[in-house]
């Protein structure tokens, strides 16, 4: 058992050489949130931690192509207060407002919540939807990435050994669209989510939904885009028919497992009521612009 | 001993809010609690628990975890020598030491996932969690239970081939689970269930949960080479703690001083010992003193929680409102050792009601869990809850209001209790009156809404207290007691005094004195604190008065019985009314020593005359049918609090008992895995209510005084969590049409069964 | 006389006799009563139950008094949170 | 073992100190500089006893790592007060009785202190919500609530 290294490299070619050239097993540390709380349950006993908040731009929100560039260990805190994502795509924002209370969310980044690959991650469905992309770089250089390619499995990702996830950019919203994000918990705060749905609609002029995508968190080994989902609202007005034959695709997308937070039946069936529940929202706000 | 009570209207701090003496240490972080405490030269202490639910320890061996530098002490079962299988009384419990120490510390067997194998004590905590991992323990890992029924079962895993079950005539040849048969009873339940025109029988499961205090068990141990210790802890009863660790470890009573830490909570579960008797051997073994804390994981698989039952409750009532019978049939869990609250929940599950027909048989019965610890009202908020479900049942089946039902059937003064004996003057009619005529009552329910109601009992308890009240020379006053303060009782209980005194209330400096300083008092605990501690000081008081009289005497040299005390101050009487000056306490205070030495009170008394308090909860519930989840939409609670000393602090009790009672109701539980191991051990799984998961609790405050005390007060603690969870049932219902029989109601439980009745199941 | 009222199972070391008349001047009178007129019962006296004089509990005490028309009930401790 | 040397400021004075790697920043506070205001419930972020500012932001101090807080502002339920006077938020607390045991109302002090610096004007859902991270086990919520509300109306007044 081996004393855990901690560094704070201060560019990102020093993080990478670091983690490249560590033996043992390597974590990277933004907000923490995750893991801390695995050091101390000894669920983990990694070699180095790299604490990568010096690293300039990893802290910074910036404006890019009409989107948002946002470095990967800003703190949810930080997306929340920010008027111009919050506009943008409300629904990552009301994501990231879920990720624990508000202490966790003074410290829980937005990349560490997608390295960390939990199925039950709030702000990755509400990214996919929203067509986000991760910059990945690594010993061999940068990579882009779409979110939804970077977690594998529970506590698994794409990411190779020294690699680091850069940033993400939520990409310009197109006209006539909306998003939103909702999660189911037993109480009203505080718990990971049983079941989370992030939905995304565009519709053109006379209000029929032209592009659609459906995506559930905790349903599956990790978040899932439901294709018949969004088949079921594309070319729809989204009424309630449509929203019916969501909730049904939803559900059927779904494969939980039985656990402490939920069992199979019940997160099959709540995974299409927010799917319709978010999809209704999203039109609004679709709507609305 | 008894007393007229003081009229209303001659009170001055007793029925008011004043700031609690503590109150400013708790808000800027001084406070100390079990963890806060550092001394010189001080080791950290960690135990090694066990995976495992259920297994034999074939061997354990800490050579190589010694010999790590840094480590200065380990022990294990070896190092705590094996007691007697009986029961023995600690204060005012009956305690078997063959299990305490067999909790503190595993012999033979593992009994439960978390139980402590083996504690080390070493310079650093990374250190300790070290020599932790090199200690090495030989299980025979062997079949486990964890549920009751199936524990009681013939071919259930046995945990003690030794256990026979108490209470059953004859006593049984071979040992099972069951540790104990409970039994009371009156009249004839089967001619009462002939005479009842609607007869409800229902069965309810309800799971283990947690007192969930905040602060994680602590304490500070330092054994000194001459064989004299000091152990501070976060307690409930630092005599109880006392009376427990000097039995474990051999020594005189007299050579181990216990200090209270303040308390983060207990609820019940700070009144046994875990930590205690581990840091003191550790202590004694490497000569300095050891720290302990528990993490949060080793206080839900270690300590408390509460007993998770199987109930078969029948009611039968005639068509008028009578109940003619009722029947229960209780299991609970005692967890890895005998001694679970089904006595307690058997004694209260009819305590409300009048009735002529009552049996109750409870089973103890030990499963491969922790040991259960107190938890507010012990054993009384599981049967009743039941009880309080099948009644509204009845009422509805008999076309009632709930609240008339229960006012029809209420237990009032001069009523047997379903346990024996006749209750004095009690305030459940009032509670019911006053709940039907509230406003919540009659508000208008919006979709998806419903409302329920339920009520509850316990018993209240005094018991062995004293109280030490030193006038000092300017005039102010220091009050020892015994008792440590959870939820503001040095401020109701100086209160008290202050009112006996005829002084300002903060005149008076409360102390929490430590085990040498005051005599035995039990713990805090049982709705005691305010009632004995509160009776005791009033006595100190009363000692002191008198001895400032005979010092006013003294001065004035005059007859002692020509002195009588007045608000405050010492006022020729009699023959010599109007002779002198009035003298104030800080007065003859000031001549204290001139007049024969120092003066005081004392009071070290078994406090009798406690009274029970009733409570009825009122509550509105709005169900997603979509999702099943429940919302607590509106909440109160109506309670007799005899005399509430401190109103704020007796709205504080009804609050957060009804909030625990919520969790209880709805999220709470304990989650096991195939493997006996539990699942949820942290805040993260095991969900107790959050802010924003409750609206503000209305509470209304009834007094009915209890005779037998100074200040009428009864005791309000325990009750509060007694009716939330039937009452949360009963709206479910009235919100769904769809009656619950199992706790928690959780989201999935609740989906399930709105679909069921949709059709959408089987 | 004081009725005397044994509660829940007691009885199992009494025969069966849940209800009799005593005439005890206080607890430890009515404790050595008892166990006099049931051996069985004795060892289980004095420790782990209370006794309830004309609806009054008691506990882990033997020194209060027994009126000659009093109603008596032993009863199990109680303890609480 | 390697230490990190850290020098921080901790409510206003600059400290500095040693810590191993694995070592939180509640671990630093209390252990190391018996700053013991801040409580540890869970250490793992679920109770939120060890509530403190760090940068003016509100986190866990079981959440961080003692050597991150290197050049950077820390500040505990200790500074709250200022000199003999309580902070509104503390004075509030006594007098609505809104703690019991008292485990928890350190973290909930700086919890809600934060929240009224942000939002002078909550309503009871925004205060209900912004406090979900502190655990209370005793009060049920209700006067913390009352005493949070009423601080805020007075120190709008002030």
């Amino acid at each position: 058992m081996d004393e855990m290294r901690y560094e704070t490299p201060e560019s990102l070619e020093d993080a990478v050489a670091l983690l490249a050239a560590a033996k043992g097993e390597t974590k990277i540390l933004a907000g923490g949130t995750d893991l801390l709380v695995q050091l101390r349950a000894e669920m983990i006993e990694p070699e180095l931690v790299v604490d990568v908040k010096r690293i300039p731009g990893m802290l910074d929100i910036t404006e890019e192509d009409g989107g948002f560039r946002i470095g990967a260990a800003t703190p949810s805190a930080e997306i929340d207060e920010h008027a111009g994502v919050k506009k943008l795509w409300p629904g990552v924002v009301e994501a990231a407002e879920l990720i624990g209370s508000v202490q966790i969310q003074g410290r829980a980044s937005i990349g560490g919540n997608l390295c960390n690959a939990s199925p039950a991650a709030d702000s990755v469905p509400a990214m996919i939807v929203a067509a986000a992309v991760a910059t990945v770089v690594g010993p061999d250089g940068s990579r882009e990435v779409p979110v939804e390619d970077i977690a594998t499995g529970p506590g698994e990702t794409s990411l190779a050994k020294g690699e680091i996830v850069a940033s993400i950019f939520l990409p310009a919203r197109p006209a006539h669209s909306g998003d939103a994000y909702l999660r189911f918990i037993p109480r009203t705060e505080m718990d990971i989510a049983v079941v989370g749905a992030g939905i995304s609609l565009t519709l053109d002029d006379d209000g029929t939904c032209t592009d659609a995508k459906v995506c559930l968190g905790a349903v599956a080994e990790r978040a899932i885009l439901v294709e018949d989902g969004a088949k079921a609202l594309i070319g729809t007005k989204v009424d309630d028919d449509a929203l019916e034959n969501l909730a049904a695709a939803a559900s059927a997308a779904a494969r939980p497992i039985d656990d402490k937070r939920g069992t199979k039946e019940f997160r099959t069936h709540v995974a299409g009521v927010l799917a319709r529940r978010a999809a209704k929202i999203a039109l609004d706000r679709a709507k609305g612009n | 001993m008894s007393q007229a009570l003081k009229n209303e209207q001659d009170l001055k701090w007793v029925g008011t809010r004043p700031l609690r003496p503590d109150g400013v240490d708790k808000v800027t972080g001084r406070a100390k609690f079990g963890a806060d405490m550092y001394v010189p030269g001080m080791l950290v202490g960690k135990v090694l628990r066990s995976p495992h639910p259920h297994a034999v320890i074939k061997s354990i061996d800490t050579s190589k975890a010694e010999a790590l530098p840094g480590v200065r002490a380990v022990v294990a079962r070896d190092d705590f020598q094996d007691m007697p299988s009986e029961f023995v009384p600690a204060g005012e419990m009956l305690v078997n030491y063959k299990d305490i120490v067999r909790n503190v510390m595993a012999r033979d067997k593992a009994l439960y996932d978390g139980h402590a194998v083996a504690a080390v004590a070493a310079t650093s905590a990374a250190i300790a969690r070290k020599a932790l991992k090199l200690i090495e323990v030989d299980y025979e890992v062997l079949p486990h239970v964890i549920d009751v029924v199936e524990a009681m079962a013939p071919d259930a895993p046995v945990l003690d081939e030794t256990l026979f079950t108490a209470g059953v005539d004859p006593a049984p040849d071979k040992p099972s689970n069951v540790a104990k048969v409970v039994e009371l009873g009156l009249g004839d339940v089967d001619k009462g269930f002939k005479a009842a025109d609607v007869v409800i029988e229902r069965e309810f499961d309800t799971n283990p949960v947690h007192q969930g205090y905040i602060e994680p068990h602590a304490c500070v141990a330092s054994f000194s080479e001459d064989g004299q210790a000091e152990l501070w802890c976060t307690t409930q009863g630092h005599y109880v703690v006392r009376s427990h660790c000097a039995k474990l470890l051999g020594m005189e009573v007299s050579k181990l001083r216990v200090t209270s830490s303040e308390i983060g909570g207990g609820f019940g579960g700070k009144t046994v010992v875990y930590l205690e008797p581990v840091a003191l051997a550790l202590s004694k073994k490497a000569n300095s003193p050891v720290k302990m804390v528990m993490n949060r994981d080793e206080v839900f698989r270690a300590s408390g929680p509460t007993s998770g039952a199987n109930m078969m409750i029948k009611v039968g009532a005639k068509k008028d409102g009578t109940i003619t019978a009722a029947e229960a049939t209780l299991k609970y869990q005692a967890g890895a050792f005998q001694g679970s609250p089904v006595q307690p929940g058997a004694m209260c599950a009819f305590a409300p009601y009048d009735l002529e027909n009552v049996k109750v048989t409870g089973y103890d019965v030990v499963v491969n869990r922790p040991k259960v610890a107190a938890y507010r009202a012990p054993g009384a908020p599981i049967s009743e809850y039941a009880v309080e479900c099948v009644l509204d049942e009845v009422a509805e089946e008999i076309g009632m209001d709930p609240i008339d039902f229960r006012l029809k059937n209420a237990a009032k003064e001069g009523t047997h209790a379903a346990y024996g004996p006749k209750f004095g003057p009690i305030g459940l009619v009032e509670t019911l009156k006053q709940a039907k005529k509230s406003k919540h009552y009659k508000a208008k329910l919006g979709p998806n809404q419903g409302r329920g109601m339920a009520s509850g009992f316990w018993f209240n308890i005094g018991g062995e207290t004293c109280a030490t009240l030193n006038i000092n020379e300017d005039g102010t006053v220091t009050l020892l007691t015994g008792t440590p303060d959870i939820g503001g009782s040095r401020a109701s209980v100086c209160m008290m005094a202050a009112e006996e005194l005829g002084i300002d209330y903060d005149k008076i400096r409360p102390i929490i004195a430590d085990t040498s300083s005051l005599g035995y008092t039990f713990l805090t605990g049982g709705s005691r604190t305010t009632f004995s501690s509160g009776m005791a000081a009033v006595q100190a008081a009363q000692g002191a008065i008198e001895e400032l009289c005979a010092r006013a005497a003294k001065i004035w040299e005059i007859d002692v019985d020509a002195v009588e005390w007045e608000d405050g101050h010492a006022k020729p009487a009699g023959k010599n009314a109007g002779d002198f000056e009035p003298l104030s306490l800080a007065d003859i205070a000031r001549q204290a020593g001139k007049t024969g030495g120092p003066i005081a009170g004392h009071a070290d008394i078994n406090a009798q005359g406690a009274a029970p308090s009733f409570g009825t909860h009122v509550v509105d519930v709005e169900v997603d049918k979509e999702t099943g989840r429940v919302t607590i939409v509106r909440y109160t609670v109506l309670q007799d609090a005899g005399k509430a000393v401190h109103p704020a602090y007796v709205e504080g009790q009804f609050q957060g008992g009804a909030v625990q009672g919520i969790g209880w109701a709805l999220n709470e539980e304990y989650v096991y895995g195939e493997d006996g191991t539990l699942e949820n051990p942290g805040f993260l799984d095991y969900r107790i209510p959050v802010a924003s998961d409750v609206p503000m609790i209305d509470t209304v405050i009834v007094e009915v005084p209890n005779p037998r005390h100074p200040y009428g007060v009864r005791g309000i603690g325990e009750t509060p969590i007694i009716p939330p969870m039937a009452a949360i049932a009963n709206a479910i219902q009235d919100a769904i049409g769809i009656r619950f029989h199992e706790l928690p109601m959780s989201p999935p439980k609740v989906l399930k069964a709105i679909e069921a009745a949709n059709g959408g199941g089987e | 006389m004081a009725r005397v009222v044994l509660t829940g199972g007691l009885k199992n070391f009494t025969g069966g006799e849940t209800e009799l008349e005593l005439d005890a001047a206080d607890i430890r009178g009515l404790f050595r009563l008892l166990g006099e007129r049931y051996p069985k019962l004795k060892p289980h006296l004095e420790e782990g139950l209370a006794v309830a004089i004309d609806g009054q509990i008691y506990q882990d005490t033997l020194i209060e008094p027994i009126g000659p028309d009093s109603e008596v009930h032993v009863l199990p401790q109680i303890a609480g949170g | 073992m390697a230490k990190h040397h850290v020098t921080t400021t901790i409510n206003g004075d600059p400290y500095e100190f040693l810590c191993e790697a694995e070592e939180t920043l509640l671990d630093v506070l209390r252990d190391g500089l018996q700053l013991t205001g801040s409580k540890e419930g869970c250490a793992s972020g679920d109770c939120g006893a060890c509530s403190v500012m760090l940068d003016g932001r509100l986190v866990c101090a079981c959440l961080v790592l003692g050597a991150e807080v290197e050049g950077r502002e820390v500040e505990t339920i200790e500074s709250m007060a200022d000199g003999e006077q309580l902070h509104p938020l503390q004075q509030k607390f006594l007098e609505h009785a809104a703690l019991q045991c008292g485990i928890c109302t350190p973290g909930f002090l700086v919890a809600a202190k934060a929240l009224l610096e942000k939002n002078p004007d909550p309503t009871e859902t925004e205060v209900r919500y912004w406090l979900a991270g502190n655990l209370c086990r005793c009060t049920g919520y209700d006067k913390i609530i009352r005493a949070v509300m009423d601080a805020a109306v007075d120190m709008r007044g002030s």
